[in-house]
């Protein structure tokens, strides 16, 4: 146990994962960092350090690869259906476009496709959102596309516990599994235990109890509800804060039981706002959860715009804690 | 490469097992009672007998979506698929895939495909598991003329030869991408031509010869093994019927097929050599022939009286959360 | 004027509007065919001979291309980023996942990451849908993917009337249009002027007024909406149907106004049911029209499953005229 | 290809210029006013410039997320752009973009890129636009070593010989995609190599060395503009910073940058060559370097300076419906 960042705690579930299980082998774009140079090898550990050291530990289980999602992401796919139990990094989700095929369109479909008659123990690690500076291809959510596609099972944790829990559990799964890390949590700081354990995904976790207001969130969002709630604690409004966890599979359950304590719903969600988690949420309660509803649901996402680049414009592009206090006040105060 | 004569009868049974398959269902599409897309074979099945016949079920192919030959060829149950092209209960998989999702991992047949270029990255997925479990296995992706240009396939070339995996890939050019001549959508001779570019031997064989085929594979499959890395074969070859079934072909020459039916006919030209060199009789032919003509026949009616999956089977083999 | 179908409405848009504008051209996989063979030319006009007569008439500027979506889909974006306007056919919809970084990563964010400097006028034509037996892999309706990217827009027409008047609305628009085409709809038949004309995006067309209740719907499931709604009539249970006709932008007015007037809302996606059309529309209920909701809204979806094969799994999988007739029915009867 | 003076004077301003905004913006990095993935050109100018020198406005260029050298060569304001990396409104993209997004349409310059082989098939499209429009124009894409293996890369090529485009490839190969060595991801010795496979010339230059770059690329573009055809180049180069600013550089050796700045610098030795040759005089150069140093030094000032977009410019220049 101590005190751990997001980032040790994922490079800590991969090492206890590959000494457990000779199958698990980890691959990406410069995850080592130096193979063929001159200099030193495992110079990067990934773009931001996330996986230095395992090459020390695993050798050759530990691979680089050229810069062709397509290929290697399709061959962890391929290695899956034929006995490894890969982890391979898709460095920013940004960059699923080169490769969506293989992740869609095969990995999701065989187990259903082929009649239940393959399993495909694979794990996609990806780094995601906004607030890098980084612009409008290094900066987006669109977790919500995987989430779409059945077969799928997508994983967005907001902290270290989480993230090692987690994590473990998409090595252990037999299906695909989208690993989406913020980029923003890796220097998150948490209580993190030593030994390997497992969260169960569709598991959300109730991160605040409340009784006047539900808000339903997932990744860094969750620490922005957070802040948004202490706020709003103080003018006697308590929220109850939802961390999704697991966004496929999804955990009805919880979401459904809460708004129908609170009767007031807010979902925050830092993905583009169509056909994204927030509408999903939503959906759900107003179809599911209707006669508890004492107000209308509020969303607060980005915007419907791509990722601007400047400081100024990206800080009014991220909801923020006001941006969620704001909806939450509304409601509270709502009377139809 | 030496052939013995049960190889040689191996060869001739796979190959005629994939051409009366394709026949059969040919003439079952046009009663309107195979749904869906069918893509058929008939006319390339020396590749993919040439190629499996090194194989066992350790090793792994990934196909296409013309993927009759391939499943024969590496020995799915031939009534399972009949079966599952019908979308029937009992199918390879289960009536859920179809004609381009026949898949049997137990026999490591990795799947067909309705992906142009999707096979490439997963038999490099296949080989480099071979490779880090060091068990000897080699893995083998067919690709068209067309899929040959797709840029997954050079990826998993280029990806395939950093790595020295033990894949091999197999490039069927039957001339034509649907209605497209390769001659047009290929800026290259040879697609073979394409393997110097990722530092791996690039071989062009006659796709009708299934003793050149054979050969030829043997080797690359024999380097891979060994650690040697991948080679990349190109197959000249036609294919008998139309893109897919429907197909009415106006973008062929009249007597195209007809000449290479008549005079390279790769289960013909087989047969002929290897009865004139004695490796086989007329009468193992003869009765093989038999043996096959009563499989299909079964198969049909096995496929066409079995049950059709039901409701209960809609939401199996997917995690489900709604 | 006259009866035309589906498929005529689209391939006389292409005609009229590259008769009217030279620097309209045509491509895609076969949309010609018979390219560089023996025998004819034109031999396919596509898979489904939508294009066909196109090359007769305009030769050059209709290309048939090699198996390389992201090549010459990335080759019409850029294309049309310098002088032409490109109509170009991604064959499935399916298929998207080999292209989609040039889609989503480069056409959709141009305009934006370029600070207004670029115009991307580029029609990417495709064929999405269930019905036809052609599995998982080529059965998807994946347009609540490109409804989440920003700077996209995407048009889903349920009629041969609309399918004309948006596809040359499209080809005028300057931003990348995503020009969805039910497969089983183009033997539909309709009305169809001659001329040319345009309809506009983000105006929903009320195909049947109605007191009672509001389905929304696009594409196919318009015409099953139809018949679901005639067949509640009988009951004395009166649906207005909204067809969304483009999902993005989207007409959130016609929406909010149709479900304050009855209350009730059923909506209709053919897609699968996370982070979808569906969810997308409740949740804008659920925010904007809350107070006049007089019960849950009820989605009615295919389910969370790759397309089966099997003709019996797949007619399971779709919804039908009676899945919505029922959703509709327990609305009308819903007491809170 | 002789090249008059005013050309010489044009090389050695761009290269510079590219040079000390580089350098410059290095220097601002560390200040840490700068937002974001910084990734710097120095090093490369000769090839930028041997290439776009025989462009205008005209011409198109698609470029790398490592665009800066390329945006100064193809004409883009150097104090819009040094706004735009500080992401100030007055910026060449309004400060929406940044340095991996700088684009100017009207200098035919049509975005760096941040996604790897972003480029190639917009140069295709660029290509396509001229051939159908006849306009004479040519397209040219930029792609790195690493690069130069994505799926991309390889279809245009092929789509760009099929249809005989009016493109040039260039292949900047600093021998390194972020810490991974060209020799650890790339099957090939050349990756001008891999042209054949798709019936292209493929040539390799010193891309330290303006006059072979220049000569090259010149034939290329005159080739294309005249109807013959894609040309792929590769340029052989080091770049002098780590992939993006913030980058250790373990993996290099370590005397690996210094040696090539010492012997082998293209602005260096261009200069050199230049003078010796009586082609221009020590004096221009120095007048233009003063020139250099001032305007990058106002390009700071103008940036640091600017106002940065606010509120109401967040939804513009998309279309919005939510
Ligand atoms: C990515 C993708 N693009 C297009 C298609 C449609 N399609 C199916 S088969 C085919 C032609 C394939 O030609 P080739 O690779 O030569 O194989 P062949 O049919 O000749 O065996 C095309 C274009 C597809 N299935 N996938
Ligand atoms: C599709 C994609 N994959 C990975 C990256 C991350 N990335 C950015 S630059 C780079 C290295 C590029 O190397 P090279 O093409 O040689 O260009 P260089 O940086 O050397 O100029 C990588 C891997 C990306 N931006 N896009
Ligand atoms: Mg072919
Ligand atoms: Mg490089």
């Amino acid at each position: 146990m101590g005190i751990k960042t997001f980032q040790q705690a994922i490079s800590e579930a991969l090492a206890l994962e590959m000494e457990r299980d000779e199958r698990v082998i980890v691959m990406g774009e410069d995850i080592v960092g130096g193979s063929g140079a001159d200099g030193e090898m495992d110079a990067w550990g990934g773009p931001l350090g996330v996986t230095k050291g395992l090459w020390g530990k695993f050798g050759d289980r530990v691979l680089d690869t050229p810069i062709t999602e397509s290929a290697f992401i399709g061959a962890a796919i391929g290695a899956a259906t034929t006995g490894l139990r890969p982890v391979v990094e898709l460095m920013f989700i940004d960059f699923m476009g080169v490769c969506f095929d293989q992740i869609f369109n095969q990995a999701a479909k065989f187990r259903y496709m082929f009649g239940g008659k393959a399993e495909t123990p694979v794990v996609i690690r990806t780094m995601f959102g906004a607030g890098l500076r980084a612009a409008a291809q290094h900066s987006q959510c669109l977790y919500p596309l995987f989430t779409h596609i059945p077969g799928l099972k997508v994983v967005v944790p907001s902290t270290p516990y989480d993230a090692k829990g987690l994590l473990i559990e998409a090595i252990r799964d037999n299906d695909p599994v989208i690993f989406c890390e913020h980029k923003l949590l890796y220097t998150q700081e948490g209580e993190v235990p030593d030994e390997a354990y497992t969260i169960p995904f569709g598991e959300a976790a109730v991160v605040r109890e409340g009784e006047d207001l539900t808000i339903v969130t997932l990744g860094r969002m969750v620490h922005r509800a957070v802040e948004a709630a202490e706020a709003l604690a103080g003018s006697g409004i308590d929220c109850e804060i939802v961390d999704l966890r697991t966004t496929s599979p999804m955990d009805e359950d919880a979401i459904l039981e809460s708004v129908e304590n609170t009767g007031r719903l807010v979902v925050v969600d830092e993905a583009n706002p169509r056909c994204n988690i927030a509408t999903d949420i939503s959906a759900l309660v107003a179809q599911s959860a209707f006669d508890a509803l004492k107000a209308p649901i509020r969303m607060v996402t980005a915007p419907h715009s791509p990722v601007p680049f400047s400081d100024a414009l990206e800080d009014l592009y991220i909801p923020t804690a006001a941006s969620i206090e704001a909806a939450a006040r509304e409601l509270a105060e709502y009377r139809s | 490469m030496q052939l013995n004569k049960d190889d040689a009868l191996r060869a001739y049974r796979t190959m005629k097992t994939i051409r009366v398959f394709e026949d059969r269902v040919h003439v079952e599409f046009e009663t309107g009672e195979v749904p869906g897309f069918v893509h058929l074979y008939a006319g390339e099945e020396a590749i993919a007998t040439g190629v499996c016949l090194h194989l066992d079920d350790g090793d792994r192919i990934a196909s296409t979506h013309r993927g009759h030959g391939h499943c024969i060829a590496k020995g799915c149950d031939v009534r399972g698929m009949m079966a599952e092209i019908y979308g029937r209960k009992p199918g390879l998989c289960a009536g859920k895939g179809g004609s381009m999702h026949i898949a049997d991992l137990t026999k490591g047949m990795m799947g067909a495909n309705g992906i142009v270029g999707g096979a490439p990255p997963l038999v490099c997925g296949a080989g480099l598991a071979a490779k880090t479990l060091g068990n000897g296995r080699v893995a083998v992706g067919f690709v068209g003329d067309g899929g040959s240009n797709q840029g997954t396939t050079h990826e998993s070339l280029n990806l395939a030869s950093v790595w020295q995996l033990p894949c091999i890939f197999v490039v069927e050019n039957n001339g034509y991408a649907e209605a497209t001549s390769v001659k047009y959508s290929t800026a290259c001779d040879d697609l073979a031509d394409r393997a110097s570019g990722f530092n791996m031997p690039g071989i062009v064989v006659d796709g009708h010869d299934f003793f050149e085929v054979y050969e030829v594979a043997g080797e690359a499959i024999d380097r891979a093994r060994a650690g040697g890395g991948p080679t990349l074969i190109e197959c000249k070859v036609n294919r008998y019927y139309g893109h897919f079934e429907g197909d009415a072909q106006t973008y062929r020459a009249p007597d195209e097929v007809e000449n290479v039916r008549q005079n390279r006919d790769c289960i013909d030209n087989f047969a002929a050599r290897a009865v004139s060199a004695g490796l086989v009789q007329e009468d193992d032919l003869a009765s093989i022939d038999r043996d096959i003509s009563d499989l299909i026949e079964d198969a049909v009616n096995l496929a066409k009286a079995a049950p059709k999956p039901e409701a209960e089977d809609l939401l199996t083999d997917v995690y489900v959360s709604y």
